[in-house]
């Protein structure tokens, strides 16, 4: 009886869990940023919270060293459903600098599905709180999906669900005004492969930026 | 009602205090019990005491004839000296098979080594 | 009508020839089992019959030994005397005892040399009750004996604990101490009155009070407090509660203790009539409150299960004195309460002690954890001990408890008197305290983390299980169903506390008490206010079955509750992480990590933080206090010795200054 | 005809719906006043709802090494603990349950719902989860004293020298010899009172217990989906509670002549106490360590409870 208010409400209070997959803390002040008074993300009832199984949204900055790697799967995989990673910055998506060290394990994609992705080499916190809000929508449809799926499947265990979004490109450069336009990638190797322009892209435009402050 | 002896039965008490105080060895610990209960005993036999009474026991010609001539001393508290002592008795048997079993299980009779128990 | 007459002294008698029987015709357990229950059971089933007489009808049935009625209104022979008061105890040790017996045939199935048990064990149930019902000072102090004696046994039996035997020594020496006092106070007694009736002594002592009499007195009140357990004297008793097997240190706690409770009750109530001096109420409730308070601050810091229990136990026993010197009926009410309360949820929280060491064979806090999962019927029974202890609403501990901060807050605001006000704020404050170690206890040994080696730990059997059930049961009703109980038992036995006459009249004949004119004290109203628990619970039960139905079902549509290993695992539907919807594969860890415990990302290993890392903030704030205190509790005899001296000295350096 | 007054009293009034309500709305104002105090806008007024709805839509994971019952039963006892405590506090003039002595029963129905997350944090079987229930000890233990020190301080006051425990006589000696707060010498006791609510609720200068940056939320490290909800709306209702507690304490000669009106006058009274001692204490300070918090607890407020009760002892 609850359901059109539980559909409502899982929209207005995501909560935020930080995993910090080795980034250079650049991406994590961002992120803390996105609460301070300036940029107030809790006008929108996003809040970090201390425990993955509070959260509803994983943030996930840097490059996934082999270190955090296992840690990094194993708190994925402690988040209740229906949960989005987020990616916060290049690193997760490419590596960024670090590309082709042999201390990181790759793109996030590799071990998780990247719901949205904050590129930026730091990104500026309108771009993350972008990030955040496409990412709540995408809660939203997952909500969808397991409802229906669920509807479909009286507890036999193991549910069909029919395709899902891609991951939502939001790139470093967009202005909070303008809504960032989803395209969809295919398989993550190539995911990998086209996600390098774009760091390239936006890390020159970033160095356009500052140079122009 | 002798004094002296109310003053010498609170001196036996008090020895025996100050034995079970200061004695490390528990065997004395256990004698500082039993001198505790001598004092108490003494204390009880002196209760009794009337001045000039001889020893409560009917003479055959009291018996006979049914009157009560001769003064007593109170028998009543000899009867509790003789419970008492019993008593003091078997605290100081039981106590002592206890140090015998400490010795046996600690190695040790020193009352200082003897507390594992504590804090 | 005079078969009742006999049923006081049957009752003990029974218990002391089913000792007598068991070490004659004893051979195999089972004779010994089956002798002593039956001992207990008709010994139980006397004082059961006496309820009627005595509680209802409030009769009080006197006995002389040998038919030697008083001559010439003087008491010569040894008289048994059961008034209210006496048989509440009485029914409340022998539940005890058949409880604590039924629960060693199954606890003490194991051991060897198992043959003097249940003679020591019979022998010591048969001098408490034969303490609570006898109507003369010489022969409590006999029984007193018998009591020390057995139950020192007792503990030096234990033959698991290497300890056992240095308990047992430090308790003996220290109950001896007592008791030789309490026997110099009896001889000053005699030497003033020449009588040793307690009814004839009622008579007599009230009206004259000389230094003898006082010294007596003083003597007879260190006694008892000895034997309760009072703050210096406490240490030794607690050494041997620990190392005492559970079933007897239960009744170690349970009744033992109670003796030295009535034992105060019937002297300063009734025998001396002194409780209505104003000195002798705040030495009494001094005494409470400082046992109270350093009771459960060492109890706080304890790493062994037995030695919390058992400091919780002098704790309790503080709060009875404290009531009980109040000397108003609401006091004695909550002292009396509580003293019933305590025996009930304390042996129930030293039977699931025993159980535990049954099953893991340690009580070592710190080595044990998660037993819940293992002994899940043990581990009801505690949470229902441990919340009745600290006193939460529906269980007994509150009950009692409110009424004791009634009657300490009354107090002190009738007489004006900030020390009551000091006594009622350290209950409120000790109480939480309690709550507190309950909880460390339970977090350190039910909840947390199941060890590797306690894997295999079976439940307690059947038999050791169906006392604690009695008692859970009787913790709760005594809760809920309060005014009932508090009217049968607890309201006669307040009423023969305060009024003495027909407790003289009955034992020396009528018209005894007008003769030599002895007023009975002043009983104030009963009044205390009642909140209706039993609404309350109903109403409670019937929300808690409510919102289970609610959180529990509803949660279907909206995401399933999984416990590990479920079969829906992921919105995916493919049963674990690594391929997606697109077919795309993840590089992920088993599926069991979602179950495991959050360790901020790394292995989910052992980790179980219980005993005494707990309370890291309380016991850092008061490390001096702890360093001083631990230092007082240095375990060697001389030292508890020389506590109880000071103690003895003090306390008649207060009656010659302020009872004169 | 009775058990259907008592149902209403428990269920709806003054008892689970109303502080359920309630305590959303001093949560909402007090994260929304927070925010404005910090210059930035602030969540919505409903946003616990909205935390609590979408909570209770999520997944609940059991962990394995939790003791299953306990772990499930922890947050229904929390939860339906507290909806009754509201029952026995006068609102003004209306008191559903009132008896003679419920003083000391309120302050031991206040220990219920501590209990209950205590059990809940040490069943989930975590190592977060048994330091949260420590510290969560530790701080009942240190809010205590002075909390018991006001509750005798104001029966003191109001009982004369006869015993008075029940809040509905404090309230009907409110009402003729005017507020508590009113008079002088209650004022340290009103101020320790004060300081002592923000502790039995656990907010942030002294949410030790569940520190979100230290011990990952302590006893509620465990817990998502449904049960979190419960926890997390039983911390609202404690809030409404504890200041509904001070209300009828120290405001209570306040007479408006109809039950509805005393009730939205009752809760009114409580956002400003929420604002005046949650709220403020929170934007200004940051987290204690759990021994800081303990001393500030059995020295400072302790010492302004004993104050007010010496005086009142004084007749003053």
């Amino acid at each position: 009886m609850f359901e059109n208010l539980i559909k409502k409400s899982a929209m207005k209070s995501p909560w935020l869990f930080h995993i910090n997959a080795g980034s250079c803390n650049g991406c994590d002040i961002e992120i803390v940023a996105v609460t301070t008074t300036l940029y107030d993300a809790e006008r929108f009832g996003f809040k970090l919270v201390g425990s993955p199984r509070h959260a509803d949204i994983v943030v996930v900055s840097g490059p996934v060293t082999m270190q955090s790697k296992e840690r990094l799967i194993r708190t994925l995989a402690q988040v209740p459903e229906p949960k989005c990673v987020v990616s916060i910055g290049s690193c997760p998506q490419s590596g960024n600098v670090f590309k082709g060290s042999y201390a990181i394990d790759g793109p996030l994609e590799k071990y998780v599905h990247v719901d949205v992705a904050v590129a930026g080499c730091a990104p500026k916190p309108q771009a993350i709180m972008e990030g955040l809000y496409e990412a709540a929508q995408i809660l939203e449809e997952k909500r969808e999906m397991i409802r229906k799926a669920k509807k479909g499947v009286k507890g036999s265990g193991v549910i069909e669900v029919p395709a899902a979004a891609g991951t939502a490109q939001v790139s470093a450069a967009a202005a909070p005004a303008s809504t960032a336009a989803p395209e969809s990638t295919e398989a993550a190797p190539e995911a990998f492969a086209a996600a390098e322009p774009a760091a390239a892209a936006a890390v020159e435009s970033t160095e356009k930026e500052v140079a122009s402050k | 009602m002798i004094l002296a002896n109310y003053i010498v039965s609170f001196i036996l008490i008090a020895l025996g205090l100050l034995v079970l105080c200061t004695q490390k060895n528990l065997i004395k610990v256990v004698l500082g019990l039993g001198i505790m209960d001598y004092g108490v005993n003494l204390l009880i036999v002196s209760a009794g005491f009337n001045e000039g009474g001889t020893a409560p026991i009917y003479t055959l010609s009291e018996l006979l004839s049914g009157v009560p001539s001769t003064f007593f001393v109170a028998p009543v508290p000899q009867a509790l000296t003789l419970t008492s002592i019993v008593i003091g008795a078997c605290v100081d048997a039981m106590a002592l098979a206890i140090v015998i079993m400490i010795k046996k299980r600690y190695g040790t009779i020193d009352a200082d080594e003897v507390r594992r128990l504590r804090g | 009508m005079n078969m009742i007459q006999h049923f006081p002294v049957l009752a003990v008698m029974t218990l002391f020839l089913g000792a007598f029987l068991i070490e004659i015709l004893g051979r195999n357990q089972i004779v010994r089992n089956a002798l002593a229950f039956a001992a207990v059971s008709i010994s139980m089933v006397l004082l059961i019959c006496l309820i009627r007489p005595v509680l209802l009808e409030g009769q009080v049935i006197s006995y002389w030994m040998g038919g030697w009625k008083p001559v010439a209104n003087y008491a010569i022979g040894i008289g048994y005397e059961v008034d209210a008061l006496g048989l509440t105890f009485a029914l409340l040790g022998i539940t005890a005892y058949w409880l604590s017996c039924v629960y060693s045939f199954g606890y003490m199935k194991g051991k060897q040399h198992l043959g003097h048990y249940y003679t020591l064990f019979l022998m010591l149930a048969g001098a408490s009750v034969g303490f609570f019902l006898t109507g003369d000072i010489f022969n409590m102090f006999i029984m007193m004996e018998i009591v020390t004696f057995s139950a020192v046994a007792l503990t030096a039996s234990n033959t698991e604990k290497t300890t056992a035997i240095e308990g047992a020594f430090k308790y003996l020496i220290n109950c001896s101490i007592g008791s030789s006092m309490t026997l110099a106070g009896i001889a000053l007694i005699y030497l003033n009155c020449h009588t040793l009736n307690l009814a004839q002594l009622a008579t007599i002592l009230p009206g004259n009070v000389n230094l003898t009499t006082l010294m007596a007195f003083a003597l007879i009140l260190i006694g008892f407090c000895v034997e309760s357990a009072m703050i210096p004297f406490h240490a030794s008793f607690v050494d041997a509660h620990t190392v005492a097997p559970s079933s007897v240190s239960m009744i170690l706690s349970g009744m033992v203790l109670k003796l030295g409770v009535y034992g105060l009750i019937r002297i300063s109530y009734i025998v001396f009539r002194a409780i209505d001096t104003s000195s002798l109420q705040i030495l009494l409730t001094a005494f409470g409150t400082v046992t109270m308070f350093i009771g459960v601050t060492m109890a706080l810091a304890q790493h062994d299960f037995k030695r919390l229990l058992a400091f919780h136990s002098v704790s309790q026993l503080g709060y009875i004195i404290a009531a009980a010197g109040l000397c108003t009926s609401l006091g004695l009410t909550g002292s009396l309460y509580h003293a019933i309360n305590h025996t009930l949820f304390k042996g129930l929280l030293f039977l699931c002690a025993g159980a535990v060491i049954h099953a893991t064979g340690t009580s070592d806090l710190d080595a044990l954890g998660g037993l819940s999962k293992r002994m899940p019927k043990t581990c009801i029974c505690f949470l229902i001990g441990a919340f009745s202890i600290s006193g939460l609403p529906p269980f007994n501990g509150f009950v009692s408890k409110w009424m004791i901060y009634q009657a300490a807050y009354a107090k002190a605001v009738t007489t004006g008197n900030f020390y009551y006000a000091v006594v009622t704020v350290t209950a409120l404050v000790v109480s939480v305290m309690t709550l507190a170690s309950f909880v460390k206890v339970l977090h350190s040994v039910f909840f947390g983390q199941l060890k590797k080696e306690h894997e295999s730990v079976h439940e307690a059997p059947g038999i050791m299980l169906f006392p604690m059930y009695i008692m859970s049961a009787l913790c709760v009703l005594t809760g809920i169903f309060y005014k009932a109980f508090s009217t049968v038992f607890i309201g006669p036995a307040v009423f023969a506390a305060f009024n003495n006459t027909t407790y003289i009249d009955s034992m020396m004949g009528e018209g005894y008490a007008e003769l030599f004119g002895v007023p009975a004290l002043a009983i104030d109203k009963l009044e205390f206010s009642y909140w209706n628990p039993f609404v309350w619970f109903v109403l409670f039960v019937i929300v808690f079955a409510a919102a289970c139905v609610v959180i529990f079902s509803s949660t279907g549509t909206r995401g399933r509750t999984l416990k590990s290993g479920g079969s829906y695992d992921s919105v995916y539907g493919t049963g674990d992480l690594s391929v997606d919807f697109m077919g795309r594969t993840y590089e992920t860890g088993d599926p069991e990590e979602k179950y495991a415990v959050f360790f901020s990302g790394e292995k989910a290993e052992y980790s179980h933080a219980g005993g005494s890392d707990l309370f890291w903030g309380f016991k850092y704030n008061w490390h001096k206090y702890y360093q001083f205190l631990q230092g007082l509790h240095s375990g060697s005899v001389n030292d508890y010795s020389a506590y109880a001296v000071i103690c003895i000295a003090v306390i008649c350096m207060f009656m010659f200054l302020f009872m004169r | 005809m009775i058990v259907l007054k008592y149902l209403f009293n428990a269920l709806i009034f003054p008892g689970a719906l109303f502080t359920i309500l309630a305590g959303f709305l001093l949560s909402g104002l007090d994260r929304k006043v927070i925010a404005r105090m910090q210059r930035r806008i602030g969540p919505p007024l409903a946003q616990p709802v909205y935390d609590f709805f979408k909570l209770a839509g999520k997944e609940n994971i059991v962990p394995a090494a939790a003791n299953v019952t306990a772990y499930k039963l922890a947050p229904v006892l929390s939860f339906v603990s507290l909806a009754f405590i509201m029952v026995f506090i006068p609102i003004f003039s209306f008191s559903a349950f009132s008896s003679k002595a419920d003083l000391i029963v309120i302050l031991y129905l206040i220990t219920i719902p501590g209990v209950a997350l205590i059990i809940g944090g040490s069943a989930s079987g975590s190592p977060y989860g048994a330091i949260g229930i420590s510290r969560e000890m530790v701080t009942m233990m240190s809010y205590e004293l002075p909390f018991v020190l006001v509750l005798l301080a104001v029966a003191k006051k109001a009982g004369g020298d006869q015993l008075v425990f029940s809040l509905k006589e404090i309230g009907e000696w409110q009402a003729v010899n005017g507020s508590m707060l009113l008079h002088w010498s209650m004022i340290p006791a009103a101020l320790a009172m004060l300081l002592v609510i923000p502790a039995e609720v656990g907010t942030q200068p002294f949410d030790v217990a569940e520190a979100e940056t230290e011990i990952c939320e302590g006893p509620l490290c465990e817990y998502s989906g449904a049960p979190l909800a419960v926890f997390k709306l039983s911390t609202c209702m404690k809030m409404f509670i504890m200041t509904g507690l001070f209300t009828a304490m120290f405001l209570g000669g306040i007479r408006t002549g109809f039950a509805g009106t005393d009730a939205i006058l009752f809760v009114l009274i409580c956002c400003v106490v929420t604002i005046l001692c949650i709220t403020t204490i929170h934007a200004i300070t940051a987290r204690l360590r759990i021994q800081h918090l303990f001393q500030f607890y059995w020295t400072y407020v302790t010492l302004l409870a004993l104050v007010s009760l010496v005086l009142v002892w004084f007749g003053l």
